[in-house]
């Protein structure tokens, strides 16, 4: 909301895209969520993507990290055209999210939870086991990082709160994370403590050179921690804009899509 | 962050006995119904029925059953159906015949092209499902009906008309993987046992029981290494997932496809094998072997704990499925029941043991 | 003193219905206690598994049925080794006295297809087709077989599930289809015979019908005139008889000198009438 | 707040065929599956097939399926399973007969009084699986074995040792309302046609069609109905979400355990119909009455469009599945090909019909 | 976060509680969720119930709309004690939930979860019948005064995105709130607009007289609305404050569990 932030924004403008989305479409049957969005993530910046509910945020997202595949445009990975099939092969490039849904087992512990696909084994050859007891160990420390006790590693991921959920999941895309991290609303769900939690995350990712894809509908949230700023409205990107040279009421006027909103901003100070 | 290490007392946990712990996990309700069973018959049926002789009785078809049963326990937990995997035993078992009689191939080469057929039918199968994205159920369905129907015609051709192939025995006599696969385990130890006076002999002093009979160890090999898989690897961390959600899971980065069309074809290996110990043991095979245990292999999964939908149950849950089956089965046998009553007393004896074992499970881990 | 009957028959299927009503009654007659086993569906592992049951009590007698000698021979041997005697019932007449049992009571299934496809064959018959309702089971295959050589002329099997309102359209369709078919050949009289004789009438055409086994409804078809014949084994026979043979072996050590058949033996409109109250009564 | 009105057009959709919308709809998906089959046959079958007779000749037994299959499609969609129904056959088709003969009861009590029978009986079954908690697949698959084999006891009890139960058709033949279930419908109109030569006849100038059996009437008004209360009633809405999540649809109010139990409950019933027609209609009652049937039931459900989770599906969709099955079953009869090939061809039809259907409804409606 | 809102506060202070939850404790086998917590709501005030993630909050008003049954304590409902054994009860006495999941059907339509469990019919006897064009046009009104314009009522759940969802699951329960309202994180996943016409939505009903339970990890929209603040923290309740009583940084340390946040309020201006 102020400038004066504690964080240091990365002026990473100058730095080649890592991903690069040129006029994405997305069809769903007769429904068209997508109609032409381009985008592009830097290394070490904070891209927050915000707009309206149904603007199409969740599936631009998901086009970029293989779950869609787009129906028209296209897609550069670190110059390269890239063609993932499987959320795996984009996870395989660096790509880790944190999906609006979750992507969570509700039967599954934890610990499970947190490695699935990404196992860690021990011994070797036919022995090559789940190395069940560092993964316990690990999936309990990044949940306490993100300010999470849980009761134990072996809890069914359906038992817990939806904080709860929500932060295995960012954790365990944190941890993994290695050049893109995506947030689909990371923080929904989050206590106030586990949101700035999350938020200190990001700033700290963003400086190890990881660019960051941030969903949000929290105006002082993308502001807190975003360097640049893309608005779809109705499938459609409203523009795109740096850091510093939008204020905050602006920014809140393009991400309900131009209309007019109830009266409430007295008692929330400007910002809801 | 925190001054509260996991290991530390929760407030906010009760403390929790070892055996309300044991109840929880999916593999060791079904115990619970073993153990009602064991007593129902010990009341009820002939003192042999718990003899040596009468527990490998027992043993042999419930292992038989189960070694489909953990097959279709896993892929159950994958989140699919395999209908198809009686109608498997009798076409694997007709294969196996034919490379053996027909062919008069060795069994080095016989089992090992049977699994590889087994395997190769069993993905075709996983592959249509995933691919169309039609339910497995309505696709293995038509391979139950397709496979059933090959046997048939295949064993006509094999034999010039009939329905039943034969020789498989005297074929295979004296091959020396023969012994692996068939008839009965460690004959010298349980012949030295009958000397010594250990084991029951009959009149003509023989042993009563004659070995272990192999099935019954490849079983318990199965079960082990199923559950070694389901719960200490990677790849059974995957199971679970595709099952559980297929989307998340996929959505996370596991390879739900490769995953399922694994299982379907260890499935069919898992078909393949009975079919061959089967096929060996009789000597002959026909075209109804293996009928309708598709479905017995799953009674004897969701017995175990195993959910319909996917996501949740155990190897070792349908270990003790298959043998609350087969003691069942083969009890009543054992009893003074009119065997016109014997229908009744399979679904009774089905259904106490299930709400036991989930009365006793609720009981003591305290689920409302 | 326990005799124990191990069949490859399910206690709902009307023929081995028969045989183990028999076998009650025998039981009763000698006041020996009789149990009677088969495994749930055409199974020849199971099988297998209940005559090592059946041994594992060591009974004093064992009757079985012997439908696949290499699957049972086996365990059969076993039960001989184990000093038991036994006798088989129904089928495996040529391989009984091989694997050691000391008699054999019944018909094969083979010569009482043929039997009956030669009379057919007498009655004008050129064209047939034969219904199978569980295809695969041995014992109704070689009946089929059987029919099919003593019939000589053209036969086609027509594969059925046990439902008789879906038998009754797949022989009305195999007669719409084809013209020239003129017989029908049923496995199972209550199952298939009379919605095979049902087709037949629906039809309006001259067609004969035979089945094997015996049901009420079907003599009466029998007598009136809709169906030919029916072929009876009197499989009650292989249960009463085969108990009270060994009920004698077991007190006496008496035992008839060679088999005895006991069928086949077909009824036809004359004897039909007499027949229907019996079959009601699951004797017959 | 807005002035987009949902009747102005949408930016945000793309404009669509009616006959994508048409396919879209879960009940008419199992249209193309129909005229594949129709199609397939025309050119292999003998004419007589799609003659009049020849309809009315595969339509009776898809039409007793179709019954069932409604049945358990209604309960498919709310969430549970009922492997019970074919043995429901046979023990209502016990119940009714001993009604009818040994009580000689009239229709207008023994058909009531079967319904009530069966009801009860599928209310057991329901509230076995609500108030334990366990699948219904085991608990349904416990009174699958439970009611075959009180069938056979109780025939054999009436009957004094067969397994067969006969003389309904004498008992029932001067009652008023045998004709609604059993026989044929309008045997005076098709007399009529056969006079003006509309309809073929045999030689004596009777009808080859004496009129429309009435299980088919039945089957067409039972499916209507359905259809009706699935799309057109609070009860379809509620059926629909209790199978799509039975947690969900409990938190917003729908009364989830009655919902079950009375799908159950109607479940029964539709095998208790299927028993009287048939039981009228044969004139006896046996021990294997309805075998398998619960196993084609959700076949044809599936081939239908249902989902095994519940949730969705349609009681059209069934109706058309029926006939699906129904026709491939009864059509290769028709056909030149070999008799042994038969399972190997209905699995292959069954295949190819629902992966056709499949492979129409998306490229229709554009899913990938 | 100031007192100057522009909305009207109700002093239902004198009023006697709808609902009075006394002792509650609620365990699932070993796991304690609510070790004790006591809770009432007035006609026409809005109480919010705060604190971090996994506190009970969840489990806290599941047992008042039925959902659980409380392992112990007394719930008392218009003075008289309450035994709902069905979330059905609860709602026919007049009490109607979001709940944080939703309870929402995805595969059923837009309008068939809307009217859930309470279908409008039309005509009579026999010929009574579920009216859709009325349940039609209803869902879709009241959809647009949330602030979503959906493509159709007949969309399937499942598709729509995660603030549309959550919109259909709170226009539902407000159209049919008739006593007590309860909100479960009602708008975390809602755009800005959405948030600030249910925020107008919560004022709207309170000053028809309706009790609103109010749960939210947001200070600022808890203030904006709320007349009073109860805190849980691990299964317990640190106190109840009124409107007035409480700054919004003590508000937040309370709902923080009065454990150390991540340093950038700065950024943030006071609360996240
Ligand atoms: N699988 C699908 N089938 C049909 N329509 C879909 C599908 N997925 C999304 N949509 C539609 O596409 C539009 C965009 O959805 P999306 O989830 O991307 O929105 P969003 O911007 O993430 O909204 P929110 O902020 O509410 O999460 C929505 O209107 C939704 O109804
Ligand atoms: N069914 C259950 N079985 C076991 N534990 C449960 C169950 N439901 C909730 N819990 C536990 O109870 C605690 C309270 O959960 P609850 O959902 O009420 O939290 P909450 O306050 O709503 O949190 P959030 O703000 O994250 O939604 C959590 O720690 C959770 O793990
Ligand atoms: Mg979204
Ligand atoms: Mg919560």
């Amino acid at each position: 909301m102020t400038e004066d932030s504690k964080f240091h924004h990365g002026d990473a403008n100058d730095a080649a895209p890592i991903v690069q989305m040129q006029n994405i479409e997305k069809h769903f049957g007769n429904i068209i969520a997508l109609a032409g969005v381009s985008f592009d993530v830097k290394p070490g910046e904070c891209h927050c993507l915000l707009g309206d509910n149904g603007a199409g945020k969740s599936t631009f997202i998901k086009t970029m990290s293989g779950v869609h595949k787009p129906t028209k445009g296209e897609i550069l990975f670190e110059g390269k055209p890239m063609n993932f099939n499987t959320p795996r092969d984009a996870m395989e490039a660096g790509i880790a999210t944190v999906f609006q849904d979750l992507a969570m087992i509700p039967l599954m512990s934890v610990t499970r939870n947190f490695f699935m696909g990404r196992e860690p084994t021990k011994g070797s050859g036919i022995l090559k086991r789940y190395d069940a007891d560092h993964a316990n160990a690990v999936a309990m420390e990044e949940m306490r990082k993100m300010g999470i006790n849980l009761r134990g590693p072996d809890q069914a991921v359906g038992t817990l709160s939806g904080g709860e959920r929500q932060t295995v999941a960012i954790a365990r895309a944190v941890y993994f994370g290695a050049k893109i991290l995506i947030l689909d609303e990371p923080t929904s769900a989050l206590g106030v403590r586990q949101t700035s939690n999350v938020l200190a995350t990001i700033d700290k990712v963003r400086n190890q050179g990881i660019g960051v894809v941030f969903i949000s509908h929290n105006v002082r949230h993308a502001l807190a921690v975003g360097d640049r700023f893309t608005v779809l409205n109705r499938g459609k990107t409203l523009g795109t804009a740096k850091r510093g040279e939008i204020t905050p009421e602006e920014l809140q006027d393009l991400m309900a899509g131009g209309q007019e909103m109830a009266q409430l901003e007295g008692s929330l100070g400007g910002t809801v | 962050m925190s001054d509260t290490s996991p290991n530390v007392a929760d407030e906010r946990l009760k403390s929790e006995s070892f055996f309300a712990k044991l109840m929880k996990r999916p593999e060791l309700g079904a115990i619970a119904g073993v153990i009602l069973v064991v007593i129902f018959f010990g009341l009820t049926a002939d003192g042999s029925m718990f003899s040596l002789s009468g527990f490998m009785n027992f043993m042999t078809p419930a292992s038989q059953l189960g070694i489909l049963a953990i097959g279709a326990a896993l892929l159950m937990i994958g989140g699919e159906f395999d209908l198809s995997i009686g109608s498997m035993v009798a076409f694997a078992g007709l294969f196996f015949g034919v490379c053996v009689v027909t062919w008069g191939l060795p069994l080095v080469f016989a089992i090992p092209l049977t699994f590889l057929f087994a395997a190769f039918v069993g993905g075709i199968n996983g592959t249509i499902c995933i691919r169309s994205g039609l339910p497995s159920f309505i696709v293995t369905l038509a391979f139950l009906f397709i496979l059933r129907g090959l046997s048939l015609v295949g064993l006509k051709m094999a034999t010039g008309g009939s329905t039943q192939l034969r020789g498989v025995r005297d074929a295979v006599e004296n091959d020396w993987l023969a012994p692996l696969f068939s008839g009965d385990a460690f004959p010298g130890l349980f012949t030295w046992l009958a000397e010594t006076g250990l084991v029951a002999t009959f009149k003509n002093g023989s042993p009563k029981v004659p070995g272990i009979p192999v099935e019954i160890l490849w079983f318990i090999v199965i079960a082990l290494l199923a559950t070694y898989v389901l719960l200490r690897t990677p790849a059974g961390n995957w199971i679970f997932a595709s099952g559980g959600d297929r989307n998340a899971a996929s959505n996370s980065g596991v390879p739900v496809d490769r995953v399922k069309i694994s299982l379907f074809m260890l499935t069919a290996c898992c078909a393949a094998l009975v079919a061959i110990i089967t096929v060996m043991d009789s000597g002959s095979t026909d075209a109804r072997r293996g009928f309708q245990k598709e479905f017995e292999a799953i009674i004897a999964a969701v017995i175990g704990g195993c959910l319909l939908t996917g996501g949740y149950g155990s190897a070792i849950g349908a270990f003790f499925g298959s043998i609350i089956f087969g003691m069942v089965v083969i009890g009543l046998t054992y009893t003074d029941f009119d065997q016109d009553w014997f229908q009744v007393f399979l679904g009774g004896m089905l259904l106490i043991a299930v709400l036991f074992n989930n009365a006793i499970r609720k009981r003591v881990t305290g689920e409302r | 003193q326990d005799i124990v009957v191990v069949s490859h028959g399910q206690a709902n299927d009307a023929f081995w219905n028969v045989v183990k009503n028999g076998v009650e009654q025998a039981g009763k007659d000698t006041g020996i206690n009789v149990d009677y086993r088969a495994p749930e569906t055409f199974d020849m592992v199971a099988m297998s598994q209940l005559i090592d049951a059946a041994v594992n009590q060591e009974p004093d007698g064992l009757i079985v049925s012997i439908p696949d000698a290499d699957a049972l021979g086996p365990s059969i041997e076993r039960a001989v080794a184990a000093g038991i005697p036994v006798i088989s019932i129904n089928s495996g007449s040529d391989v009984s006295k091989g694997l050691g049992a000391l008699l054999h009571v019944g018909q094969d299934e083979y010569d009482a297809g043929k039997a009956a496809g030669e009379k057919l064959a007498g009655m004008g018959g050129k064209s047939g087709i034969c219904v199978n309702h569980e295809v695969g089971n041995v014992a109704l295959d070689l009946r089929c077989q059987g029919f099919s050589d003593g019939f000589g002329g053209s036969v086609t099997v027509l594969p059925t599930t046990n439902d008789p309102s879906e038998i009754q359209s797949k022989v009305a369709a195999a007669l719409a289809a084809d013209e020239s078919v003129d017989t029908v050949m049923a496995l199972g009289a209550g199952t298939a015979g009379e919605p095979a004789v049902a087709a037949a009438k629906a039809s309006g055409r001259d067609v004969a019908v035979a089945s094997f086994d015996l049901s009420a409804n079907f003599l009466q078809s029998v007598a009136d005139g809709d169906a030919a014949f029916a072929i009876d084994q009197q499989q009650y026979l292989q249960g009463y008889l085969s108990v009270n043979f060994m009920a004698l072996h077991a007190k006496f050590g008496l035992m008839p000198g060679g088999n005895v058949p006991s069928g086949p033996n077909l009824i036809t409109a004359d004897k039909a009438g007499q027949v229907v109250e019996l079959s009601a009564k699951g004797i017959r």
